[in-house]
């Protein structure tokens, strides 16, 4: 469904962020985008997304092609029009609309309808209590469901969530992955997503990259992926012998792993 | 360096160097472009006139926008060309630069009437080409007593600056010095207002019959307009900036009817024999004299009366400097100005730099300055 | 008893043209997040559009308004793309300058083309007055509120019903986010520089016939800061009270003190407001949780 | 223990360990209708990690605000304690010695301070979304971390030779400890915009560690971080605990990073504390698991790996205690 | 800063707290020392006016960016103050007889003082709508002036003449020397006023309202009292100003309201704008360049003029729109600034020729 050929990104015309990135999202899977902080998984979405433009980051090489069709150089609205979602990391809710007009908003292409709107209640209940509340106010979590629940109302086919658990109690890291895996299987939706929380990411994933330094070093189906043992150090938190390790164990001076 | 310049030896014929600080785009520059288009012309016709004494006039004119820190600074450039004489503008920066052309002994005329210009203790090197505000004042004031028949209420309406103020003091020393028996208030108008009904209502609970306006036309021109629209019986008697053409236009020859305009320059419907040299320069350039606007012959005649001040310290010889300049005005005898300022001429003194007191009195008419009066004074 | 009716008349009036000119003022902050310093300029625009389209082309009324709107519309667009749209994302104050700088530019242009003196239009709204409880009030300051009554209330249903309402105020909030919505933010800063001339235009225009198409009408423009602080920023109910308001305050203060005051009272009332609501009566409070 | 050679401490309260420090007493909070606390009572005991946790809208960030002093809650009191003469200024340059109370006790009562009034008890605070300088370079950022121990007089600034200089070398040299402990020396000189996100983090923590803090307050320091990241903050914060025996209150949604190094957790759900116990206990009340756990969803086999370093760490504790004693 | 210390080591605190560390560096401070001590010499007496209004504009330049750079407060009040620093200054000396250098000293505390006042609203309000607040203090002060009540300010006259400038018997001289006698005043000040200013900002007060501006809550939370944060950057930031405004009234000997109108405030804000904000450098370039940009344009359209006549009518009109063009295209170009721009110059000069 999605494609990225041999896509290099740079922003302001030097830093070069991506170095020839390749992925691919089939159509009605869950895939998920892993790595560590500044690997360039951020630029990746913004980069599937169009909002390159908007922070002076630029596609200087490569494609990025949806449902077959080119859309390295299209324009992020009409992308959204296409039936791509991308909900940022950061949450980014409009701060002085209420809950109600952050969901309007997000159906912007959609000419707004009651029936999207009851969905998104429906999966975040909590919301459909705060409606009228100004969003600027609501706690992270509450926000980060805000943000889930805007970027469900534009309908898409694909849904992009850029670390989608930040800042959320564990209970509702467990219910969004519930919630992403029920989209999935009940509605078809294809998901990519990113994730620092590995472990709850692969269980829900059908497939899965890793990327380091702006290139995916390791790809492989959810399954294998969670039984290598440099994911399993590194990204699961695994002991080398596979048990959990104490944080209060960790040492000053520990092995760190890149692929390069 | 460069102090001499313009000056130079009596019978040198070099161009000779005169500044003109003007407002063309700022506030004043309704006004001010005409007043710099009627400067320019008579240099240009002068010079084809063969100049003075048979030299050129050089004058080099740039807008200062009518802000005071611009004209400064183009102060600062003239003297350092070696002008021998400013052609100022506006209150403000001929304030602000009274006492340097005082030091750097530059005679300096502008388009602002005020008294202390006239005192040659405050003010050395500052011409008052026309009657003060404060003569206009007097003037407005003894017509309205003779108008009213002796008792009335005058209210003045004045640009809430020291512009506007200048004349209304003078005006209430005046009223009692004269033992008229007129009420005298005074209203500052604030800029920028779309209307004055506000203060006409003030005048108005004073009992005035009369609003004396000491401000540029376009705010008068909308006191006619709110009178005409309250049907209030009030009437207007312009001094100087207001008083003309551009009031009437604006205010429409229905709003203007009636109302009063004291005003030092003749404009051209007064058909003076002064305005003949300018009709012959202007049919030379084809441009229809009924075009040109009361400023445009003030700025004619004040740079008459610059040119006629360097003709004299040259016929008398004299090296063509600033202190020679003020000199020659001060001791040359009146100035021809074809009855156009005030309809007489124009005189200047060692203990006064006031030109005249007398100004012409005019109504407007059918959408026209008329004549009632010629030479009116205090 | 009349003379009070008549100022208030008079003051909602100007308040009401006041309102219009901020309107244009707010929308363009509401939905790009700049302050627009050139506002004045846009009204001053405006009415020398009319008058060439009116005076000077001989178009008929309702011609030079057409052609008034499609112009002021066209300076819009294009002020947002060649000017506003590269500096998006900058600092506010550089943008307030660049802002400034079109100001000095619009009105030099202005000169250029049709010089310093006033122009003579002839009257658009009725010039007669009508009676009403013993004042006399000109017919033309009472069309010029119902005018721009007519106008803030569309433009007020339009931000309250419409979709393009809360995008516009969603684009104000956060562009990337908006952009992620399928919300056209150029198509969103372009409709609210379009929309803020055409709102110019009707003040400029308004403001013209009331008193004169001149220079003057920029300065008028320097008016609408405290109107739109007063109201709030970004509120467009908040131009009607702050237009009003300010407009009563002016007129109120000439009939009933110093007229020099006039200039002077708004912005003392409207630091005292502030001091009690910093965002104004209708403004949204900036958000900062942590 | 481990120590280092630091000419300064980071400590700057002198209570004995296991004396309340922040005495948090039934306090409420509104904003308009919304109850974002209820009627709270924690006790923060010096020497402590204390976790807060709870769902994602519970208030725990409003209950950090409010000891801090950014929110004012319309009941109840916050209260700190302190010993005269052991404010931050007087810890400049002295040794530490854990066990010493010199002077008084005193007792402050935060709950109508302005924040400024309260970081100059020494309650220094990171927050939820970082909030760092961010047009200043991580030196500058610490460097004002050192604020409330500067003198700011306008003419000494303004003529720079003299006190003014002095100053800022004298601070530098404490700043320049903390760089040291959370390794910062690489990116010193940086803008702290263009960091990555996880040194910018730790940039915040430098900088309420400048402030000689004696309490400590840290708002999910580890979001958004993979495992490998949040084992590095872990290791800070750890360090900040054991060589600077600061007292900490730590707000994080990670479990394990909880109940690994935390030694009293309190739970907040809707506003109110549903529970407050060390890690176990808490980790075994239902209520916990239903408001906030949720069912557990670790494999036996971590269960108990955590188990057995947990039971080797109470006996380490415990030895320590008995050291200590 | 970041990019100017590639590569340089330093063995003490004292050396890295140094304005300059490189030869380079200091070449270039010697190179402009030289020139600016040579000016005098080479410019004639126009030149060196503009020059001398060069050096005003420095002091209050360098004051307004203070505030509105570094501690992110905007003011749109810079006229308002620099009238204050006129009238109290040109009062004191003139009418009182102080000494003018006191007048002086006396006019930029009374200006610090007036700022702090204005400056209340400040703590309350913020970003544009304490701009506008600022906008209102220009207003109130520029009535005040101009209404002159009672006529204390200019005994009637609306504008005060200044006595020439005159200190423990020395006097500056006439038209010959004036400019040059100004110039060597003026640039002492201006020096001293760039000095202490960046002085300012290598100490944690300066630090302290680059946080206030950056994150005011975060500025709290470490100890910072806004509200002495604030109040003391309008202070330090007005007393700028109000030495700007003093030199205004001594230097040009005369006075009115309409010296102080919101257009000076406009114009300075300009300054700090395209000079580049919350830089010491960048106020300094900004005053340079707003002072002489009406001067080229003003000598490029006469030049034009006689080429091209038609211009004319115009050649105002023109020059206006000009001078609102540059300003536009200058920042589209480059928002932050001729600081930036000459940083970047900087670094490509070094790194020249390896780019990357
Ligand atoms: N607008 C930008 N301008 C310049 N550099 C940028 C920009 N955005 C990101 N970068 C740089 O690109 C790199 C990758 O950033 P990105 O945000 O894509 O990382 P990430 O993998 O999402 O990290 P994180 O886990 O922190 O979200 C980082 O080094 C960052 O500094
Ligand atoms: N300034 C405020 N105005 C209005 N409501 C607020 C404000 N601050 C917090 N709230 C509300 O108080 C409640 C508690 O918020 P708080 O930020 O303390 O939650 P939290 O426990 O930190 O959640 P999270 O884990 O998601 O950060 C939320 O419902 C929030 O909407
Ligand atoms: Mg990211
Ligand atoms: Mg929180």
């Amino acid at each position: 469904m999605l494609a990225l050929n041999n896509v290099e990104v740079i922003y302001d015309d030097v830093i070069l962020v991506l170095r020839g990135l390749s992925l691919a999202v089939p159509e009605g899977k869950i895939v998920a985008l892993l790595g560590s902080n500044g690997a360039g998984k951020s630029t990746t979405l913004k980069a599937v997304s169009g909002l390159l433009p908007s922070e002076h980051g630029e596609v200087t090489d490569g494609s990025v092609t949806f449902q077959g069709q080119d859309i390295t150089k299209m324009d992020a609205p009409d992308r959204v029009k296409l039936g791509m979602s991308l909900c940022m990391e950061g949450r980014h809710v409009f701060e002085h609309l209420t809950i109600a007009e952050n969901l309007t908003a997000g159906a912007y292409t959609q000419k707004g309808s009651a029936e999207d709107l009851d969905l998104v209640y429906t999966y975040f209940p909590k919301l459909a209590d705060m409606r009228s509340r100004v969003a600027g106010y609501l706690s992270g979590g509450e926000q980060q469901m805000l943000a889930i629940g805007r970027a469900l109302m534009a309908r898409p086919k694909l849904l992009m969530l850029d670390e989608p658990s930040l800042g959320l109690a564990p209970l509702l890291v467990q219910e969004i992955f519930g919630y992403i895996k029920r989209l999935n299987e009940e509605r078809g939706l294809t998901v990519l997503v990113i994730e620092q929380n590995a472990r709850r990411a692969l269980e829900v994933a059908d497939h899965g990259y890793i990327m380091e330094q702006g290139r995916i070093v390791l790809e492989g189906s959810a399954a294998d992926l969670r039984e290598n043992p440099d994911v399993k150090e590194f990204y699961l938190g695994l002991g080398e012998e596979g048990g959990r390790k104490s944080y209060r164990e960790v040492k000053h001076y520990k092995r760190r792993k890149r692929w390069l | 360096g460069g102090d001499d310049g313009g000056g130079g030896d009596a019978d040198s014929d070099e161009p000779i160097k005169i500044g003109i600080i003007a407002d063309l785009s700022g506030a004043t520059g309704d006004v001010g472009t005409p007043y710099n288009q009627g400067m320019l012309a008579y240099v240009k016709w002068r010079n084809a006139d063969g100049g003075i004494e048979g030299r050129q006039i050089d004058a080099d004119s740039n807008d200062y926008a009518y802000e005071v820190p611009q004209a400064e600074s183009l102060y600062k450039q003239y003297v350092n060309d070696g002008v021998v004489a400013i052609q100022g503008w506006g209150t403000g920066d001929t304030e602000a630069l009274s006492a340097s052309v005082g030091k750097d002994e530059l005679p300096f005329m502008s388009g602002s009437f005020a008294e202390p210009l006239t005192d040659p203790e405050e003010a050395p090197y500052n011409f008052v080409v026309a009657p003060t505000y404060s003569d206009q004042m007097r003037v407005a004031l003894n017509w309205i007593n003779e108008d009213s028949g002796g008792t009335g209420e005058v209210a003045v309406f004045h640009n809430d600056s020291p512009f506007g103020q200048a004349p209304v003091q003078d005006g209430a020393d005046w009223v009692e010095e004269k033992g008229y028996d007129l009420g005298y208030e005074s209203y500052a108008m604030p800029g920028g207002s779309q209307n004055y009904v506000g203060l006409l209502s003030q005048a108005q609970s004073q009992g005035a019959k009369y609003i004396v306006i000491q401000n540029v036309a376009s705010p008068a021109a909308l006191v006619a307009k709110d009178i005409a629209a309250q049907n209030l019986d009030m009437k207007i008697v312009c001094l100087n900036w207001c008083a003309n053409e551009l009031f009437i236009d604006s205010a429409g020859a229905d709003a203007a009817e009636g109302h009063i305009l004291i005003q030092p320059f003749a404009p051209m419907s007064a058909e003076k024999p002064g305005h003949d040299p300018i009709k012959e320069f202007l049919e030379e350039e084809g441009t229809d004299p009924e075009t040109i606007g009361t400023s445009w012959v003030q700025g004619w005649y004040a740079m008459h009366a610059m040119a006629e001040g360097m003709e004299a310290t040259l016929a008398d010889g004299n090296e063509l400097t600033g202190a020679n300049i003020r000199e020659a005005l001060e001791t040359m005898g009146p100035i021809d100005t074809g009855e156009v300022i005030g309809g007489g001429p124009l005189e200047f003194s060692a203990d006064s730099h006031r030109g005249t007191t007398a100004t012409g009195i005019y109504q407007a008419q059918g959408g026209a300055m008329v004549e009632l009066e010629a030479g009116a004074t205090p | 008893m009349s003379n009070f009716i008549n100022q208030l008349a008079y003051g909602l009036a100007d308040g009401s043209i006041l309102a219009l000119a901020a309107l244009g003022f707010v929308l363009i902050y509401k939905a790009t997040g700049v302050i627009n310093f050139a506002q004045g300029e846009f009204l001053l625009v405006g009415a020398y559009m009319f008058y060439t389209a009116y005076v000077v082309m001989g178009l008929p009324l309702i011609g030079a308004v057409f052609f008034g709107v499609v112009v002021a519309t066209i300076i819009g667009v294009l002020v947002e793309r060649l000017i506003l749209r590269p500096m998006v994302g900058e600092n506010p104050i550089s943008i307030i300058m660049v802002t400034i700088g079109l100001s000095m530019f619009l009105k030099a242009v202005v000169q250029a083309f049709y010089g310093t003196t006033p122009k003579n239009q002839p009257a658009i709204l009725p010039r007669s007055s009508v009676e009403f409880l013993g004042a006399s009030i000109p017919l033309n300051r009472l069309l010029a509120i119902v005018i721009a009554a007519v106008v803030l209330t569309a433009f007020t249903i339009f931000f309250r019903k419409s979709r393009h309402g809360i995008a516009m105020r969603a684009v104000a909030d956060d562009q990337q986010a908006a952009m992620t919505m399928g919300i056209s933010v150029r198509r969103i800063f372009a409709m609210a520089w379009a929309l803020a001339a055409v709102s110019a235009l009707i003040a400029g225009v308004l403001l013209g016939d009331i008193s004169a198409v001149d220079q003057n009408i920029a300065a008028f423009g320097l008016m609408v800061f405290p109107v739109v602080i007063l109201g709030g920023l970004d509120s467009v109910p908040g131009t009607i009270v702050g237009g009003l308001t300010i407009g009563l305050l002016h007129q109120f203060t000439a009939a009933y003190w110093d007229a020099g005051l006039a200039g002077v009272v708004p912005y003392i009332a409207l630091v005292l407001i502030l001091l009690v609501r910093p965002y104004g009566i209708f403004g949204e409070t900036r958000i900062e949780r942590v | 223990m481990l120590t280092r050679a630091y000419q300064h401490s980071l400590r700057g309260s002198h209570l004995p360990a296991g004396q309340p420090l922040l005495e948090i007493d039934n306090i409420s909070l509104r904003f308009g209708g919304v109850k974002a606390l209820r009627d709270i009572s924690i006790t923060v005991t010096e020497g402590d990690i204390h976790a807060v946790i709870g769902p994602n809208g519970a208030g725990k960030s409003s209950l950090l605000n409010c000891i801090s002093g950014l929110y004012h809650p319309q009941e109840g009191q916050i209260r700190l304690h302190t010993t005269t003469g052991s404010g931050p200024e007087a810890a400049v340059g002295e040794e530490e010695s854990a066990d010493r109370a010199t002077g008084e006790l005193q007792t402050h009562t935060l709950t109508r301070l302005p924040p400024y009034k309260i970081a100059r008890l020494g309650v220094a605070r990171s927050f939820q979304n970082i909030e760092l300088f961010s047009a200043m370079t991580v030196l500058e950022n610490l460097m004002l971390g050192r604020h409330i121990h500067m003198k700011k007089s306008v003419l000494a600034s303004m003529l720079w030779l003299g006190p003014a200089r002095r100053q800022e070398i004298e601070h530098r040299q404490l700043v320049e400890e903390v760089i040291d402990l959370l390794q910062l020396q690489a990116v010193r000189n940086k803008h702290v915009g263009a960091l990555a996100y996880g040194v910018q983090k730790r940039v915040e923590l430098g900088r309420a560690l400048c402030l000689q803090p004696a309490l400590l307050l840290l708002d999910e320091p580890m979001a958004g971080m993979n495992a490998e990241e949040k084992e590095d903050m872990a290791r800070y914060i750890l360090d900040v605990h054991e060589l600077a025996h600061v007292s900490v209150v730590l707000i994080e949604h990670d479990m394990n990073v909880v109940m690994d190094i935390s030694d009293r957790v309190s739970v907040l759900d809707f506003g109110a504390k549903i529970a407050d116990g060390t890690p176990d206990e808490v980790k075994a009340d239902p209520a916990v698991i239903e408001a906030y756990l949720g069912a557990e969803d670790e494999d036996a086999e971590v269960r108990e790996a955590v188990a057995k370093i947990e039971h080797d760490q109470q006996v380490e504790q415990g030895q320590s205690e008995e050291n200590r004693g | 800063m970041a990019a100017t210390s590639t590569g340089i080591h330093h063995r003490n605190y004292t050396s890295e707290l140094r304005l300059r560390a490189t030869k380079t560096e200091y070449f270039r401070l010697g190179l402009m020392l030289v020139l600016l001590l040579v000016v005098p010499f080479v410019l004639d007496n126009y030149w060196l006016s503009i020059a001398n209004t060069i050096l005003i504009a420095v002091i209050g330049a360098v004051g307004l960016n203070i505030l509105v750079g570094y501690t992110g407060q905007i003011s749109l009040g810079q006229g308002g103050f620099m009238a204050v620093g006129a009238y109290s200054s040109a009062i004191l000396s003139d009418r009182i007889g102080l000494p003018t250098p006191v007048a002086i000293l006396l006019a930029v505390l009374l200006t610090a003082a007036v700022g702090v006042f204005f400056g209340l609203p400040g703590l309350r309000l913020k970003g544009l709508y304490l701009a506008i607040a600022t906008l209102a203090s220009q207003v109130i002060i520029e009535f005040l002036v101009r209404r002159d009540y009672g006529d204390f300010l200019t005994e009637g006259l609306g504008y005060i003449n200044v006595d020439r400038f005159a200190f423990l018997g020395f006097e500056v001289g006439g038209r010959e020397v004036f400019e040059q006698q100004w110039y060597w005043i003026l640039l002492v000040l201006a020096v001293l006023a760039v000095i202490s200013a960046r002085n300012i900002f290598r100490t944690g007060l300066g630090r302290s309202f680059m946080a206030v501006r950056d994150q005011d809550i975060a500025a709290e939370a470490i100890g910072v009292n806004l509200t002495r944060a604030k109040l003391t950057a309008f202070a330090v930031s007005s007393g700028f100003v109000g030495l700007a405004g003093s030199l205004t009234a001594h230097y040009s000997e005369v006075i009115s309201w309409e010296k102080f109108t919101l257009d000076v405030s406009i114009l300075y804000l300009a300054m700090i704008i395209v000079g580049g904000l919350g830089s010491v450098a960048g106020a300094v370039y900004g005053a340079i360049f707003m002072t002489l940009l009406p001067e080229v344009i003003r000598r490029l359209a006469n030049a034009l003029e006689s080429s091209m006549p038609f211009l004319g009518d115009q050649l105002p009109a023109v020059r206006n729109a000009t001078f609102g063009a540059i300003i536009i295209a200058f920042l589209i170009f480059e928002p932050r600034g001729l600081d930036r721009i000459w940083q970047r110059l900087k670094d490509y000069v070094r790194f020249w020729p390896f780019r990357y």
